[in-house]
């Protein structure tokens, strides 16, 4: 594989451009791999990149329905922190961080991940209580997030209105200073190179029509639009898509797809520094690199596979975005889209074994699986690969279901991710 | 009068001139003009930068679809956006323009050194560069890329305007008042359907407007368009203009967005400056017509190009001729009308140069009557100029061989690549798009919704036949809504159909490594960025555009889509709709924030609920906090007290005499009926069939997945009537979780539940004089220890209003909450008031109300408990009926983990330094000197100095802390470590002696 | 905000009366549940024909039943017929066993009558008042308050808000009615 | 914003109106005590989430007040039928022959 540098960048100019070679190869299937892993996203593309460079497993292929990362890897609003208050999700969260922080020379391809600042808005006492929950908690388990006045968060965040007369007042806020952002679209295609040159094969615009399991119960493999391909274990990694294909495989799953909205402003010169979260309102924003603000919003109330949503709740997202921004009252919409997201019962992760021998899932992320990237993508190869858990998928299990042990982050703290 | 200008030509008001101001230069134009109309009637081209290479740009066509002229526009403090199009916005007296994203002067821009350096700037190229040193991305290269970023600046100012929403339900939505927009509107209301029509632009007639000579019906188009507008209007069509339709939404329900203000030259009070529509229509016809294609070849961007269409428009509705010298280039008959009308006009046609070998005859016939050259079998392979186009190279192409150049000059060269039909409203419903491959576009396929698409919309080109589909479309929705409709016919002279070819980039003999040919003017995306981005393995058109961006720009790829798609799909070698089509997403075109918001701003943002004694707590000077939907009275400060201050007053107060309390916040329900009983055994944890009637009981609801959910006093009234009382925030909710099982699990028994919240004000009075205050005000009750002890409830008259009296405490003092109907709630406020004056009764707030009952060690659901504390967690294990089979939630307490060990559970925390008062939300450890992560075995859930024990005091849920009282525990802070002592959560009076007086 | 205590003047708007809201005295206002199978026997304790179908109205010597959903009816009276409404539906429970629970303090009801009436309701209504048959009422939403609405006449309206939602119902209202009155 | 056909009000009202109530015919065990841990998993947690018709339920909170349920294809979100709680689930495949 190439690589890719300013200085190959100059040397390709002096020809046009003409010599740069296809960063992934369209591969046809083979009748046989190792692992096939169901769903082109940052998740599975990782997961298969780490397969094959930590674990040697290179007869692997990333199979999906349409073009790889056109789910929800490159329909979300980037955000990435690790500010969670479990401990667990802190260390799952902390591990992608730090996988993040490499990223673009680990891949040798710039994702662009930006450590420019995630502020969480409390607007009340009940916010206070929650987000210094988090704060303290993070401390002792050595993840950034420090608390700000409200002062101190307009410092940080000018276009922020902190008067005391709004209807929802910033009361303060919590602060991760190495979170921030990346380019969504990079990071699948960042992995699917690295993947590709380690030998993975990348299969585009083949639908998983069922997973096949053999007479001891145990995976055999695919059925497909191109018909049957064999696998001695299957991820299935398919976010919205994640309880069809699991019920093909017998596997009924503790999980709701529902429609999450998202839009971007005109793009505007560099006005908004960092990335705010207020989830008393349900407003996300930032500002991309192309200067447009990308605003995200929460999940519309019925369970859907349309990626339509409805206009009530953008109109809700877009009046809290102004009521917490005023001087942003009179930019523009420029377009709105909508993702799948699949929810658990906790909104919480499961990473790891199912009750089906040599089929393994990642799915559960919600609206908060692309910050988690890197470090799902991570554990869930060393749980195929090992067929154990890693120390830190290990808390998310199915299994939690049954004993009750969840990891509830929305219940301890009213916060979406 | 400028060159440009025709006198008395197009449909602007020649009589009244109206002055603006573009980059400080003062300029005039008529009514009726947009921005970019006055300024082309100057002679000034150059109005914006593009994106990446900061080149100089002109407007390339004269509607919303416009990727190039963008301007910031104001009026006055708080009134400046940005990127608005030059090409839409409305001429207004005063207008403020100025250009954007340049650095320096708009035609000296430093920006564009980039321009020069472009070979280094292909598609893509910041993913492969950047990377090292590793340490230079935060502080260099990051910031660099972040600080290039946008066009126009953001406003910095609040908005001043207003927004406005309506609903709107119609028979039939006819979307575009072209030729097929209005026959449609018209047909339906002849067959006496409620219609609305609507268009973006400022007035109704679409293509019309552009083309005068048309006759229809034996009468010249204008004249035609105002009688059929007048018998629209008479027909009781609802007509708007400025009218964009932004998105197609669920069940035929379309986002409408009105501009109402921004033409005007003065704004009249409370005039909103837009407003939202949501209609909802039983059908909708589309008529949103066609998108001229711009052609690709190198130099296709400079300004003075054009789509020859805008130029006809420019012409037409605005008496503005573009240039003095033109050249066409076209592969559609179209272009030519646009040069034969120019030529009458004055502008002199140096020559068209037709990419197809034999255009049609006719048309060669037009042009050699008007003496103007047709260079047929031509390319157009560069222009030169550096800030407008001053001349043009064009080829002869034969057998695909690109012939010798020949350079003409111009002040104007307009192109058109064909047309394409307008279906984004169409693409938000999910209906597919069927590529036709005769005519090379994407046509309307299968219908999701009730819908019909008219004219240009489905490839249909000409008067004649926009017209006709219209009138087809118009009569269809009439009678798919069950009215008699037959479309009328209609006759049309001076028609001007015509076909053409498409192209991807148009045949050049320059070196590819040297041509630029635009598709996506804003984002500087070229033919040649395509091919390279299909070249790395991007192959579905969804990678192209997020690798080149184009079609990301603020046209949404109106220019830039199709031409994008069909050197895409060349390059990949499949057909076009393989390769596929990028999702059109509302909306239409950019759609103002604050006509999202609508009237949810400021005061009215969100509901903000007050108690009946909420102006009397305003009055004497409360601080407030936000509580779910409502405000409560947060403290009540006395001449320059704080909030510790006031908080430690009003406690030492309540504790010492009487505290006045507002609870009206409280959610209240009624249940009633023969089986109130079983229905509240059956919710909550406790045993009710004992309670005696007059007596309450603290109820603990779960939800069934065993975990607390809400809490409160629960009162029996009689046999068969309970007053349940929930938390503030959990009101709706409990309500909601109550219904569900009565409707949904238990049909079968008799009790009905009534939301009561509102019917009640409920003022608690707490402290050992709490009797005293109320004694003389009573009525119908004895209010003495034995007649009312602790935990009862009767039905009475309090200071002259019917109420139902509780006794009970939440404050661990003699308690007692009357609640009367709430139109009397502030009077009785102020008659307890009034009779507590003697025993200086003292107001008290929500923080004072937290801090006695966690003296008492009394838990506040959703603060002490997080959604994962199961009854015995927070030591409410007593409130348990072990006997019942079955509540809400009881199976689940069986579960493994919720019976496994070293579960959190709620304790008292005393620090071992009293000053020292605890921060909500600190964790805790047993061992402070381990290394970082730290094992935390709790948190800190409530955490107060308290006045009455001279302390700090808190609560906190703690891994097996029930085991654990007396053990000391560790919370590091930033500021040091303390160390806290396990103990009861109940700190004050714990054998509840004050509650027997 | 003493809206929420008393009842103001009726304010009209400045163009030419096409708008007048006012909020309405207090009555006697009861949530009635009953099994309909029982609703006949309430009906003829009350002096009225509940009515079956949701959103019709029963009235009889001042006092109205309004079906609200297959169970329920909101009964209304003058405030001096409280007491003989409470002591009739005594009387029939041991025949029909139900809940009436008095809500006359629950709500604050504004009459909006004019022209423009229905116009102003569209800024928050969702529904299609166009199929709201005048002598009918439903329970609907008016922005984020739940309200019942009722079409006394073709320009007649009234809104019953919850009390604390009141006031943003009414800031509505008059946000609508300038910005009608601004002929905009 | 969708169009939901109230089966108690019989008339077809927009969305705001309704709140989802998730999915339809779970129904509550009689005895949940002698349920198993995996049975009671499933009560309460697995949901077959499905991409097309699904059994859901919807309250009309700001109308009638009534539970009710629906059949709605999540691809499209059209329902293609609702029916008052307690009717028998309804046979999807003569509901779909009749779409």
């Amino acid at each position: 594989m190439p690589r890719y540098s300013a200085f190959a960048v100059v040397k390709n100019a002096l020809t046009g451009h003409t010599r740069w070679r296809e960063q992934w190869p369209d591969a046809q299937p083979k009748k046989e791999y190792d692992v096939i892993i169901v769903g082109a996203g940052g998740h599975g593309l990782g997961a298969a990149y780490y397969l094959a460079k930590e674990h040697g497993i290179t007869n692997v292929a990333v199979i999906d329905k349409g073009w790889l990362g056109g789910g929800n890897t490159g329909r979300n609003t980037t955000i990435i922190r690790s500010n969670y208050l479990y401990d667990e999700s802190a260390k799952l969260y902390d591990h992608a961080l730090d996988l993040w922080d490499g990223l673009s020379q680990e891949l040798n391809y710039n994702v662009m991940f930006s450590r420019r600042g995630v502020m969480m808005l409390a607007h009340n006492v009940h916010d206070v209580q929650s987000f210094q929950r988090h704060v303290h908690s993070n401390r002792l388990n050595g993840v950034d997030n420090r608390w700000l006045s409200a002062e101190e968060a307009k410092a940080f965040c000018p276009p922020l209105n902190i008067s005391p007369d709004a209807r929802y007042p910033v009361m303060g806020a919590a602060l991760q200073m190495r979170a921030g952002t990346a380019r969504h679209d990079a990071v699948a295609w960042g992995y699917a190179r690295a993947a590709a040159a380690r030998g993975v094969d990348i299969i585009q615009n083949c639908p998983v029509i069922a997973i096949r399991r053999g007479p001891d119960g145990a995976v055999t493999g695919v059925d497909t639009a191109k018909g049957f391909i064999g696998a001695k274990k299957v991820a299935v990694s398919a976010a919205g898509h994640t309880s069809v294909v699991m019920e093909s495989a017998g596997v009924r799953m503790p999980l709701e797809s529902f429609p999450l909205q998202a839009l971007v402003s005109e793009p505007v010169k560099p006005v908004f520094p960092c990335v705010v979260m207020s989830n008393t309102v349900h407003a996300y924003i930032s500002q991309s690199d192309k200067g447009e603000l990308v605003i995200g919003s929460g999940t519309d109330q019925y369970t859907s596979y349309s990626q339509r949503g409805g206009l009530p709740l953008i109109e809700h997202t877009v009046a809290a975005i102004c009521e917490i921004f005023p001087i942003f009252n009179r930019m523009r919409m420029l377009r709105k889209w909508g993702g799948i997201v699949d929810v658990t019962p906790d909104r919480s992760a499961i990473i790891g074994k199912t009750p089906v021998k040599n089929l393994f899932v990642n799915c559960g992320w919600g609206t908060g699986g692309f910050k988690a990237t890197p470090g799902a993508a991570h554990t869930l190869a060393h749980t195929v690969a090992t067929g154990e858990p890693h120390p830190i998928n290990a808390p998310f299990t199915l299994d939690r279901f049954r004993t009750g042990r969840l990891i509830d982050e929305a219940a301890a703290a009213a916060v979406a991710h | 009068m400028s060159q440009f200008r025709i006198p008395g030509k197009g449909r602007v008001d020649h009589a009244k001139t109206v002055r603006f101001a573009f980059d400080n230069r003062e300029y005039t134009g008529l009514r009726g003009d947009t921005v970019a109309s006055a300024l082309l009637a100057h002679g000034v081209h150059l109005m914006g930068r593009s994106f990446k290479y900061h080149r100089p740009r002109g407007p390339v066509t004269a509607d919303s679809a416009e990727p190039n002229a963008l301007i910031g526009t104001s009026r006055g403090p708080g009134r400046f956006e940005p990127n608005t199009r030059a090409t839409v916005q409305e001429l207004r007296e005063g207008l403020i323009c100025e250009s954007q994203n340049r650095l320096g002067a708009l035609s000296f821009d430093f920006g564009a050194v980039n321009d020069a350096l472009y070979p280094l700037f292909p598609a893509g190229f910041y993913y492969k560069t950047f990377m090292w040193p590793r340490s230079f991305w935060d502080k260099l290269y990051e910031p660099v890329i972040r600080r290039a970023a946008g066009l126009g600046r953001a406003p910095s100012e609040v908005d001043p305007d207003t927004y406005a929403s309506r609903y709107l339900h119609a028979d039939l939505l006819v979307v575009g008042a072209g030729p097929s927009g209005l026959m449609a509107a018209l047909e339906a209301a002849r067959a006496g359907v409620r219609v609305t029509l609507v268009d973006e632009n400022a007035e109704m007639g679409g293509a019309l407007l552009s083309d005068p000579g048309v006759e229809i019906d034996g009468r010249p188009a204008w004249d035609w368009l105002d009688a059929t507008l007048a018998e629209l209007a008479s027909l009781g069509v609802r007509l708007m203009t400025r009218t964009t339709a932004i998105g197609y939404y669920h069940q035929n329900m379309i986002g409408l967005c009105q501009k109402l203000t921004d033409h005007l030259d003065e704004i009249a009070d409370n005039a909103p400056r837009e407003r939202m529509w949501r209609v909802r229509a039983t059908r909708v016809v589309l008529a949103q017509g066609a998108l001229e294609k711009p052609l690709v070849f190198h130099g296709n961007d400079r300004p003075g190009v054009m789509l020859a269409g805008a130029a006809q428009t420019y012409l037409h509705r605005y008496g503005v001729k573009v240039g003095t010298r033109a050249v066409i280039v076209t592969s559609h008959d179209s272009a030519y009308h646009a040069a034969f009308d120019l030529a009458a006009a004055g502008t002199r046609i140096v020559a068209i140069v037709e990419t197809r070998a034999a255009p049609p005859e006719t048309l060669r016939a037009e042009a050699r009557v008007r003496g103007i050259e047709l260079l047929a079998g031509h390319t157009v392979t560069g222009t030169r100029g550096r800030l407008r186009v001053a001349s043009v190279t064009v080829n002869p192409v034969q057998g695909g061989r690109v012939g010798e150049p020949r350079m003409i000059h111009c002040d104007c060269l307009l192109m058109s690549g064909g047309w394409t039909p307008s279906l984004h409203l169409f693409s938000h419903t999910k209906g597919s798009l069927q590529w036709d491959a005769e005519s090379n576009t994407f046509l309307p396929g299968r219908m999701t919704e009730n819908c019909h698409i008219a004219g240009a919309g489905r490839g249909l080109w000409g008067f004649e036949a926009a017209l006709t589909d219209g009138a087809k479309a118009g009569a269809d929705a009439a009678r798919a809504l069950g009215n008699e409709a037959k479309a009328a016919p209609l006759s049309v002279a001076h028609d001007r159909p015509g076909t053409g070819e498409s192209h991807r980039e148009l045949p050049t003999d320059r070196r590819s490594s040297r041509v630029r040919a635009f598709i996506d003017f804003q984002n500087d995306v070229t033919a040649k960025d395509i091919r390279l981005a299909v070249r790395e393995g991007m192959r579905s058109i969804e990678h192209v555009k997020r690798y080149t961006t184009n079609g990301m720009a603020t046209d949404q790829g109106k220019m830039s889509n199709i031409n994008g798609l069909m050197i895409a799909a060349d390059a990949v070698g499949k057909a076009p709709p393989e390769v596929g089509l990028t999702t059109f997403r509302p909306p239409y075109t950019p759609t103002t924030f604050g006509a999202f918001a609508g009237y949810h701003r400021g005061a009215t943002f969100e509901v903000t609920r007050r108690t009946p004694i909420d102006p009397w707590a305003e009055a004497n000077g409360a601080v407030f906090e936000p509580v779910s939907l409502w405000r409560r009275a947060w403290y009540f400060p006395k001449g320059g007290e704080d909030m510790e201050a006031a908080v430690a007053r009003e406690c030492r107060a309540t504790r010492a005499s009487v505290g006045i309390f507002d609870a009206s916040t409280l959610g209240k329900i009624e249940v009633a009926g023969p089986d109130a009983v079983e229905f509240m055994n059956r919710m909550y944890t406790n045993p009710w069939t004992k309670l005696a009637p007059g007596r309450c009981r603290y109820g603990v609801l779960l939800g069934e997945d065993g975990y607390i959910r809400d809490d409160g006093v629960i009162g029996r009234l009689s046999d068969e009537l309970f007053h349940v009382t929930t938390t503030t925030g959990g009101a709706p909710r409990v309500l909601n979780m109550m219904e569900d099982y009565l409707q949904t699990e238990w049909p079968d028994l008799d009790v009905w539940l009534t939301s009561t919240t509102e019917q009640w004000a409920t003022v608690a009075l707490n402290g050992p004089n709490a009797r005293k205050v109320l004694e003389g005000l009573v009525e119908g009750v004895d209010l003495s220890a034995e007649a009312m002890p602790h935990m009862s409830v009767a039905e009475c008259r309090v200071a002259g209003f019917p109420a139902r009296l509780f006794r009970l405490s939440f404050t661990g003092e003699l308690g007692f909450e009357i609640n009367v109907p709430a139109r009397h709630g502030l009077a009785l406020w102020e008659a307890l008031m009034e009779a507590g004056r003697p025993h200086d009764i003292t107001p008290y707030g929500t923080e004072t109300m937290h801090v006695l009952r966690a003296e008492k060690g009394f838990i506040i659901v959703g603060q002490d408990t997080d959604g994962t504390v199961a009854p015995e967690d927070a030591g409410l294990g007593w409130a348990i009926g072990k006997k019942k089979p079955d509540f809400v939630g009881k199976r689940s307490l069986a579960r493994p983990d919720l019976v496994a060990p070293g579960r959190k559970q709620l304790v008292g925390l005393l620090t071992e330094d009293g000053g020292v008062k605890l921060e909500e939300g600190a964790q805790i450890v047993l061992d402070p000197d381990q290394p970082l992560p730290m094992k935390m075995v709790g948190h800190v859930t409530s955490s107060y100095h308290s006045a009455t024990l001279g302390r700090s005091i808190a609560m906190a849920l703690i891994e097996g802390g029930h085991d654990m009282e007396g053990r000391d525990v560790y919370l590091p802070m930033p500021d040091g470590t303390h160390r806290a002592r396990i103990t009861s959560t109940a700190f004050y009076d714990p054998d509840g002696s004050r509650l027997k007086l | 905000m003493m809206t929420d205590q008393t009842h103001d003047f009726p304010v009209t708007s400045e163009a030419g009366a096409r708008l007048r809201i006012e909020e309405l005295a207090p009555e006697a206002r009861f949530s009635l549940r009953v099994r309909p199978t029982n609703a006949p026997v309430l009906g003829q304790a009350l002096g009225l024909d509940l009515p079956g179908r949701i959103g019709q109205i029963a009235e009889a010597q001042g006092r109205k039943a309004l079906c609200l959903g297959p169970d329920e009816w909101l009964i209304c009276a003058p405030e001096a017929a409280r007491d003989a409404i409470v002591e009739a539906a005594r009387d029939a429970y041991v025949a029909a066993s139900h809940s009436l629970t008095e809500i006359s303090d629950r709500e604050i009801s504004y009459a909006i009558s004019g022209p423009a009436a229905q116009e102003l309701l569209s800024i928050a209504c969702p529904r299609d008042l166009d199929r709201l048959a005048p002598g009918e009422a439903v329970r609907t939403v008016f922005d984020s308050a739940q309200v019942v609405l009722w079409r006394d006449g073709p320009e007649a309206f009234r809104l019953d808000v919850w009390r604390s939602f009141a006031p943003h119902v009414r800031a509505l209202l008059d946000i609508g009615r300038a910005e009608i009155d601004a002929g905009l | 914003m969708l169009l939901i056909h109230c089966p108690y009000c019989d008339e077809t009202l927009p969305e705001l109106e309704f709140a989802y109530a998730g999915e339809a015919h779970i129904a509550r065990p009689e005895d949940p005590s002698t349920m198993s841990d995996e049975e009671w998993r499933d009560f309460l947690f697995i949901r077959s989430n499905p991409k097309g018709p699904h059994f859901e339920r919807w309250r009309h909170v700001h109308g009638c007040a009534r539970f009710f349920n629906a059949v709605r294809d999540t691809v499209s979100d059209r329902f293609l039928l609702t029916y008052k709680a307690g009717e028998p689930r309804p046979d999807l495949a003569s509901l779909e022959a009749a779409q």
